[in-house]
């Protein structure tokens, strides 16, 4: 059955209606739904695109980065003060980008010497020396109270609600990040994204400079980080210190993982519980929320090691393995994980036997 | 001492072993041959523990199918695994030391240490480098040499002449026999280079796409026509 | 000059405490090969479970004891049940687990012992002597032994033992160890275990000056992670080293660098971070590890 | 719940076009208090007080049978905890995700948090009051139509210390080390006001810390080298203002202290630091201290910490922040409200509660009161500097 | 005939260790260089050293006339040098399709933002480059692979997905190191086969590392025998097979043995 509906889902005819029925659904569902979910949906598009941002950098180029947070508050701050002195919206969404995007490049060209654990450490700095800098630079950002810049209530002509006109902005904004990143990842840039995230030996070798990547996917993630930021500012229309709290970056850098690392759909997902889960928490019992979700991504990761976005995958080889007569087999030794991949053709073979070339 | 019949193993879903049968006699040499991908590899993994297999392996009567990898060695298995199987970060000399985890003959250590040292120059001039600092063809007989520490009853060899120069796959196969007239060790072994394999082992068993379809001794093999095709290139 | 020594003291108290969770950290890295975030929130449970043991009347000392060696049963528990189901997988995902983790124990000790600063009594007097014009807390330098020993043993266990030896090669290559014969499973467990009764140790000695809450290490775990990775993750001596000059550095540069001051010190660690890794990646004190293709 | 239909933008709920129709959140029963605040992540110890003392007044309320409203109905009041981590878009999410049934939102603690969802309480038109943070803006009422604070003002509490000294002829010299955000800032500032005219005082020496910083060590050490006589912090942080007064002695440096009215607990802080009450320390307060042996027998401590236990034991039982206290006297504060208001309104509400004058709240200090109708001010405005006697605390008339 | 790739004194040391001395060579355009020696002698760090993942201590490396010495890997691919690795290293949760579609990067028009936007040249360049990928894979026997994870494969196959990869680049030099290790006999054949093709194809030059004799007599034009980092000697491969400094420090004593490496009638 799992083999069936993935089939399916692979012929293009059916990827086409079904994302036309999923955008159909996307833009209707603001006019029926309630308030508080379609603010709930457009704070998930806000994350989601964070996620985004931290995937192109780790997901799919591998450098831990718990500098996330930062580029989203930066990209806050920077929407919130073109607002409040008068700037034209499209020229703050343009600025914005371009400000994290150059912060970015900056913080890139020096983080992208190191590798592994070392870049995340330098990462980790930017929230952590940014909460400080964000408070000093009060007359800027308004210092540790904070600034509010309230400019996405809905225009008279649009006939909406404010929810409703934020919930647009986000799916719009967000949309096309989405479709861009997507585009990006699956050609040329993501092929090279993935092999400077495994061996940077080889990429060498392929004429993909480790560094320059580096620096792009960074660069990237954090332009993406800025339109979040934007979002954010769509959205919640107040920024403080504490938004760019690096505790933050560690939630986002989960939710990547819950969602799926270097995973498209995963970014949606990571989104999803980035804001889902504390909700659900808070339904729970609002004083054991950190014991909760705890649990909750203990428990996600202990299912799905993949993430959710693997899910498929998952259902895929547990039928296809539920199918097969002899004893399921697996390597028993924690050391080598085989990841179950694409098999067309049943039986493996050498290559001198011709039978099972296609 | 090693009887394995009829083992299958999957890698997830795919079945990459339908039926591997083979006996390794006490003291024996076994070679296992095969085009790349016929399963050998696997073949030995599943002995080791490695990969969960189906079918059954006794060695010295017990079934050890399904132990864990460090039992198996504990048992008296020695298992030189396909390509970097050495580790990294150690230095030569630690890495040789992990391979004696299970001894307790301090003295006999040394002593294994400076012959194995001797055997192996290379190694001897590396000695406190760490392993991944070392050519392919030196982790290749770190790899043996950590097997070889371990005085082993059995002994896996995947390739072991992998990347070596000629001279030195000679000299490890002598070493290897030399160890196995000494000790008596009872080896199962892939090779690609049939000739040399050639050169150690009592009988052969030929895989094609995960199951033993032939087996016999040296001699036998060696006559085989379809055998000199494509393993030893004998015209 | 007073001034400029009691910085330095001051410095080395507070490096201790970096310093105490970066060994653990240190454990846990070299014998599975993994970070782990939740190392200063077991770190946590541990205090929380000696003042528990307190709470029952058992002596300081016992009380301490005791939770360490609860700590080891379940750091390898952990081990067992969460961490190994991770093994050999993707290492983003093993970190967000131990951030899962981490999450969950403080969640636990908010639940069991509430969120209010609980006063945990310090092994050490609360008097101080003075040397130099400086003034050292008999508290802050017992701290400051303790950690300067555990620091030898740990190296000495790593460059010395049969069981460091395992540790390392387990952390290295599993398969490869499991050939050889190392129990892997098991030593697995023993590196958490360790790790998880050396954070107790360390959670009892900070508690006291930190005053127990569930979230007492949180910035304390950025600090270690810092000096983990300064002094080089394959050293003990080098993290803790770097730990001190941590401690000491953001100190003095908070009182005498203007443009830092006290509210940017943060900074400190990772600017030297920056600074030190560009010329050494392997840290001060690490050990290369060559890369080869 | 109320209507799931769309309404153009704001509020939700009932209220409308008849006037007296009931807002969301009350029916003739019940009515819903939600609190955002936060309960997990490094405030939750105070974050969980401002529940549990709100928890342990309405329970005892509602135990009594409720609480009897100007309209004529008896209604039970239940409280809503929504934990926001501090973070201000989870207490945006937590306000919009609840304001559909939730009738005023209150208690909650922290200014970045309350600041984020303080424009869309207007828009909506939901009361937030009686939120605990000193942050001017919400006692503002040109710009806080919907808002009211509950404890002093920042400035308020540095005031009242700069007059106290202000009013000495001594030559004093001051050290001021405070918390690097809007709370340190007031602090500082409305001291700093209070002592602009006295020639006699002069503050030599003034730091900063981050409220995530392991230690204030290195800036005692500084602080110290100026040897001055008072030392006015700005702390918000418990341990490390033990470890301050602990660093201070080690250091041989022993001013007089000014502590301010959330850290300087005899039992959670002066206890644990070794206090030693000859050198001086001083604190403003409007709440009696439960733990202190001087209120052990106060009618008023004791009904709270037995409510406390009984009502609030999912939050705390031991009220180690004052904030539990003033949430307490919030719930009294809500309920002097209730009884007031005649229609079951969020604006009817608002203006019951902005008619509050004089309430002598549970465990409130004398010369302490509840005032909602000054303009600029929050509900409670008026603090009493007392002083450590050792065991716990005094009424201070002057500075010695 | 000016060489194509040429080394002179080239020197190379980690810390106190030298790995290669003074060690020169010139490769003339589509001949094959075999380079052979014992295990550590520097083979695969002088290939490092010609792409850049090692920087020579002193010495000269030229493409032509470009020195390229002091490049970075990446820089490489301008310079039409490719290369394969002793140990494979694939990007093992990719497809094999992925995985040899990287070889053909620099070969892809466009910067991010074009490829963000999906413009039609790109999407083309693509298709194109695809079907390029899978034509190889079939030539080499590994068709059947393309859509299979890497590390679906055994080691053998490794190898072969490798040299299609390095083909991608359409390269003018080619590094091949050790590209028979862990093939069979029947396999061994096939690859020089394959290289025979190329070598009739275009001009390409090679150089191979091999320690299977055989795929080196069937293949070099001329042999570069290292010892110790330094250049033992240089000819045919016959010259070297026959050459008692080879001998002793290489083949072993019965070099011209059979078992030596399958025998030295393969071509
Ligand atoms: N992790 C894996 N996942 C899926 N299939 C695998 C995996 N590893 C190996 N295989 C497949 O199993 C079969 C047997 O592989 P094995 O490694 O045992 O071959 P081999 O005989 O050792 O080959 P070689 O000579 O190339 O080393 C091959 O078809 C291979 O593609
Ligand atoms: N990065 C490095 N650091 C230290 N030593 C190195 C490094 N790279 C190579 N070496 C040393 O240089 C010597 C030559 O290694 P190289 O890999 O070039 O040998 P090789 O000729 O390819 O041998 P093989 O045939 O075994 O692959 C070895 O002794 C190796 O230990
Ligand atoms: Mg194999
Ligand atoms: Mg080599």
């Amino acid at each position: 059955m799992g083999a069936q509906q993935t089939g399916l889902l692979r012929k293009p005819w059916f990827q086409l209606t079904l994302a036309l029925v999923v955008v159909a659904a996307l833009v209707v569902a603001p006019l029926l739904l309630p308030i508080p979910v379609n603010q709930t949906l457009a704070r998930i598009g806000v994350f989601a695109v964070a996620v985004l941002g931290l995937n192109v950098i780790m997901g799919y180029t591998g450098q831990v980065s718990l500098g996330q947070i930062f580029f989203l508050g930066l990209g806050a701050y920077v929407t919130a003060y073109g607002v409040n002195s008068g700037w034209n919206i499209v020229l703050v969404f343009v600025a914005t980008v371009l400000i994290c995007g150059v912060a970015g490049l900056v913080v890139a060209l020096a983080a992208a010497r190191l590798g592994g654990l070392a870049i995340a450490m330098v990462t980790i700095a930017l929230p952590i020396i940014g909460v400080p800098l964000a408070k000093r630079l009060s007359e800027f950002t308004g210092g540790s109270q904070g600034t509010s810049a309230r400019f996405t209530s809905a225009p008279d002509w649009s006939g909406l609600a404010d929810d409703q006109w934020q919930y647009y902005l986000v799916l719009a904004i967000g949309g096309v990040t989405f479709l861009l990143v997507h585009n990006l990842v699956r050609g040329k840039y993501g092929r090279a994204f993935r092999i400077v995230k495994e061996n940077e030996a080889v990429a060498g070798a392929m004429g993909i400079s480790p560094y320059r990547y580096k620096v792009l996917a960074f660069t990237i993630a954090s332009m993406v980080g800025g339109v979040s930021g934007f979002l954010y500012m769509v959205v919640v229309q107040y920024t403080s210190p504490e938004t760019l709290a690096f505790h933050h970056s560690i939630s986002l850098l989960a939710s990547m993982v819950v969602g799926g690392a270097g995973s498209i759909i995963g970014s949606l997902l990571g989104g999803v519980y980035y804001v889902l889960v504390p909700n659900f928490t808070n339904e729970v019992a609002p004083t054991l929320t950190s014991l909760i979700q705890g649990a909750i991504l203990l428990l996600v990761l202990f299912v799905l090691p993949g993430g959710i976005a693997s899910l498929p995958r998952a259902l895929r080889r547990w039928t296809r393995r539920s199918g097969s007569t002899s004893t399921p087999g697996s390597t028993s030794t924690p050391g080598s994980t085989p990841t179950p991949g694409s098999t067309p053709a049943p039986a493996p073979g050498a290559p001198s036997e011709k039978e099972v070339s296609p | 001492m090693l009887e394995i019949t009829d083992l299958t193993a999957h890698y997830g879903p795919v079945q990459v072993l339908h039926g591997v049968s083979l006996t390794v006699p006490e003291q024996g040499a076994v070679g296992i041959l095969g085009a790349n991908g016929a399963g050998k590899t696997t073949t030995l993994r599943a002995i080791s523990g490695a990969v969960r297999a189906a079918g059954s392996i006794r060695f010295e009567g017990r079934d050890i199918r399904g132990r864990k990898p460090h039992e198996v060695a504990a048992l008296g298995i020695a298992h030189v695994p396909e390509g970097r199987g050495t580790l990294g970060n150690l230095t030569v000399k630690e890495n040789l030391h992990v391979g004696a985890y299970l001894r307790k003959d301090r003295a006999g250590i040394q002593a294994d240490i400076e012959h194995l040292l001797q055997l192996f120059p290379n190694l001897q001039e590396r000695y406190t480098a760490n392993a991944s600092a070392l050519s392919g063809g030196e982790q290749q007989m770190l790899a043996v040499g950590r097997a070889y520490m371990a005085r082993p009853k059995l002994l896996l060899l995947d390739e072991a002449s992998l990347g070596l120069a000629p001279s030195t796959a000679k000299t490890v196969y002598d070493a290897i026999r030399v160890l196995r007239e000494e000790t008596g060790v009872a080896m199962l072994l892939v090779e690609q280079n049939a000739n040399l394999a050639f050169t150690i082992v009592d009988t052969a068993t030929v895989l094609e796409t995960g199951r033993s379809v032939l087996s016999g001794t040296s001699a036998e093999l060696k006559g085989r026509d379809e055998i000199r095709k494509a393993y030893l290139g004998g015209s | 000059m007073g001034t400029l020594l009691q910085l330095v003291v001051d410095g080395l108290a507070l490096g201790s405490v970096y310093g105490a969770i970066a060994l653990a950290i240190v454990l846990v890295n070299q014998s599975t090969g993994m970070i782990n975030f939740a190392q200063g929130g077991m770190a946590v449970l541990s205090a929380y479970l000696a003042f528990t043991f307190l709470g029952l009347g058992v002596p300081l000392i016992l009380a301490i004891v005791l939770s360490v060696a609860a700590s080891f049963v379940l750091g390898a528990v952990i081990e067992r049940f969460i961490m190994r189901r991770f093994m050999g997988g993707a290492e983003d995902t093993q970190v967000v687990v131990t951030v899962g983790l981490l999450t969950l124990l403080t969640g636990i000790c908010g639940w069991l012992w509430s969120y209010n600063n609980l006063q945990f009594p310090s092994l050490f007097p609360s008097s101080a002597f003075t040397v130099l014009g400086a003034a050292i807390s008999w508290r802050s330098f017992g701290t400051f032994l303790v950690i300067a020993g555990i620091m030898v043993l740990l190296q000495l266990l790593f460059q010395r033992t049969k069981l460091g030896l395992a540790l390392r090669a387990v952390a290295d290559n599993r398969q490869s160890a499991s050939f050889a014969g190392l129990p892997v499973g098991r030593l697995l467990m023993v590196g958490w275990g360790l790790a998880a009764a050396l954070g107790a140790v360390a959670g009892a000695l900070v508690a006291p000056r930190l005053s127990l809450t569930p979230g007492m290490l949180d910035t304390t775990l950025v600090y270690a992670l810092a000096a983990v990775i300064l002094g080089g993750i394959t050293s003990p001596v080098g993290v803790v080293v770097a730990a001190w000059l941590i401690g000491v550095l953001e100190n003095l540069a908070a009182v005498y660098v203007p443009i830092i001051g006290h509210d940017l010190k943060i900074a400190v660690p990772f600017i030297l971070l920056f600074v030190v890794l560009l010329l050494r990646p392997q840290g001060l004190f690490g050990r290369k590890t060559v890369v080869r293709v | 719940l109320s209507g799931c239909g769309r309404s153009d933008g704001g509020g939700g709920g009932g209220e409308g076009s008849e006037g007296v129709s009931a807002s969301p959140g009350i029916t003739d029963e019940t009515l819903t208090l939600g609190v955002t605040t936060p309960l997990s992540g490094g405030t939750a110890g105070p974050g969980t007080c401002t529940v549990a003392g709100l928890a342990a007044y309405m329970g005892a309320a509602n135990e009594a049978g409720g609480i009897e409203f100007g309209d004529g109905k008896t209604r039970t009041v239940e409280i809503e905890a929504f934990d926001d981590t501090y973070d201000p878009q989870k207490a945006l999410s937590n306000f919009q995700q609840n304001n559909g049934n939730v009738f005023a939102f209150t208690s909650g603690l922290g200014t970045p948090t309350n600041r984020a969802y303080r424009e869309a309480a207007i828009d909506s038109e939901v009361p937030q009051v009686l939120v605990q943070t000193g942050d001017p803006i919400f006692s503002d009422r040109e710009e806080s139509p919907w808002q009211l604070g509950f404890v002093p003002i920042y400035q308020n509490e540095g005031e009242a210390f700069g007059e106290l000294l202000a009013g000495t002829d001594e030559d004093l010299t001051v050290a001021i080390l405070s918390q690097n955000d809007d709370y340190g800032e007031g602090y500082v500032e409305g001291f700093k006001e209070a002592i602009a005219g006295s020639e006699n005082i002069e503050v030599v020496s003034e730091l900063t810390y981050e409220a995530t910083d392991t230690s204030v060590d290195a800036q005692l050490t500084e602080l110290a080298g100026s040897e001055a006589d008072v030392f006015f912090n700005a702390m918000s942080i418990t341990p490390l203002v033990i470890s301050a007064i602990e660093k201070s002695r080690e250091l041989g440096w022993s001013p007089s202290w000014f502590l301010p009215s959330n850290t300087s607990s005899p039992v959670a802080i002066l206890d644990p630091a070794g206090a030693d009450a000859e050198d001086g320390f001083y604190s403003v307060s409007f709440a009696k201290a439960p733990q202190s042996p001087a209120y052990a027998e106060d009618e008023d401590v004791v009904a709270f910490l037995e409510n406390l236990e009984q009502y609030a034991a999912e939050y705390t039982t031991t009220p180690d922040f004052p904030h539990c206290m003033w949430s307490y006297m919030v719930g009294a504060t809500l309920e002097e409200a209730f009884t007031t208001m005649t229609e079951p309104t969020r604006e009817n509400f608002m203006e019951a509660l902005r008619s509050i004058e004089d309430l002598q709240a549970p465990l409130m200090l004398e010369g302490t009161s509840v005032n909602t109708t000054e303009d600029g001010q929050p509900a409670v405005s008026t603090v009493v500097v007392q002083k450590y006697n050792g065991a716990g605390y005094e009424t201070a008339e002057s500075f010695e | 005939m000016a060489a194509r790739l040429t080394l002179t004194d080239v020197n190379l040391r980690f810390g106190g260790v030298t790995v290669l001395k003074d060690v020169g060579f010139a490769v003339e355009p589509g001949t094959v260089l075999g380079l052979v020696g014992p295990n550590g002698a520097g083979k695969t760090s002088l290939f490092n050293c010609i792409s850049g993942h090692y920087r020579p201590s002193s010495g000269s490396i030229r493409i032509d006339d470009a020195e390229i010495s002091q490049t970075r890997p990446a820089g490489m691919s301008r310079h039409g040098l490719a290369r394969t690795f002793q140990h494979p290293a694939l990007q093992l949760e990719s497809t094999v399709l992925d995985n040899v579609l990287l070889g053909g990067h620099t070969r892809l028009p466009g910067g991010p933002a074009q490829w963000a936007l999906r413009l039609p040249p790109m999407v083309r360049s693509e298709r194109a480059l695809r079907a390029e990928a899978l034509g190889r894979l079939d030539e080499l026997g590994l068709g059947w692979a393309a859509h299979r994870g890497a590390d679906e494969l055994s080691h053998g196959l490794h190898k072969g997905v490798e040299l299609c990869r390095a083909l991608m680049a359409r390269p003018q030099v080619l590094l091949l190191d050790e590209p028979a290790a862990g093939l069979s006999h029947g396999e061994v054949d096939s690859f020089i086969q394959t290289i025979h093709g190329l070598k009739a194809a275009g001009e390409i030059t090679l150089v191979i590392v091999e320690h299977h004799m055989g795929v080196i007599s069937a293949l070099a034009d001329r042999v570069v025998v290292l010892d110790h980092g330094s250049k033992l000697m240089e000819g045919t491969a016959a010259e070297a097979q026959s050459d008692p400094r080879v001998i002793e420090a290489y083949l072993g004593k019965d070099g011209k043995d059979s078992d030596g490496g399958a025998g030295d009638d393969a071509a």
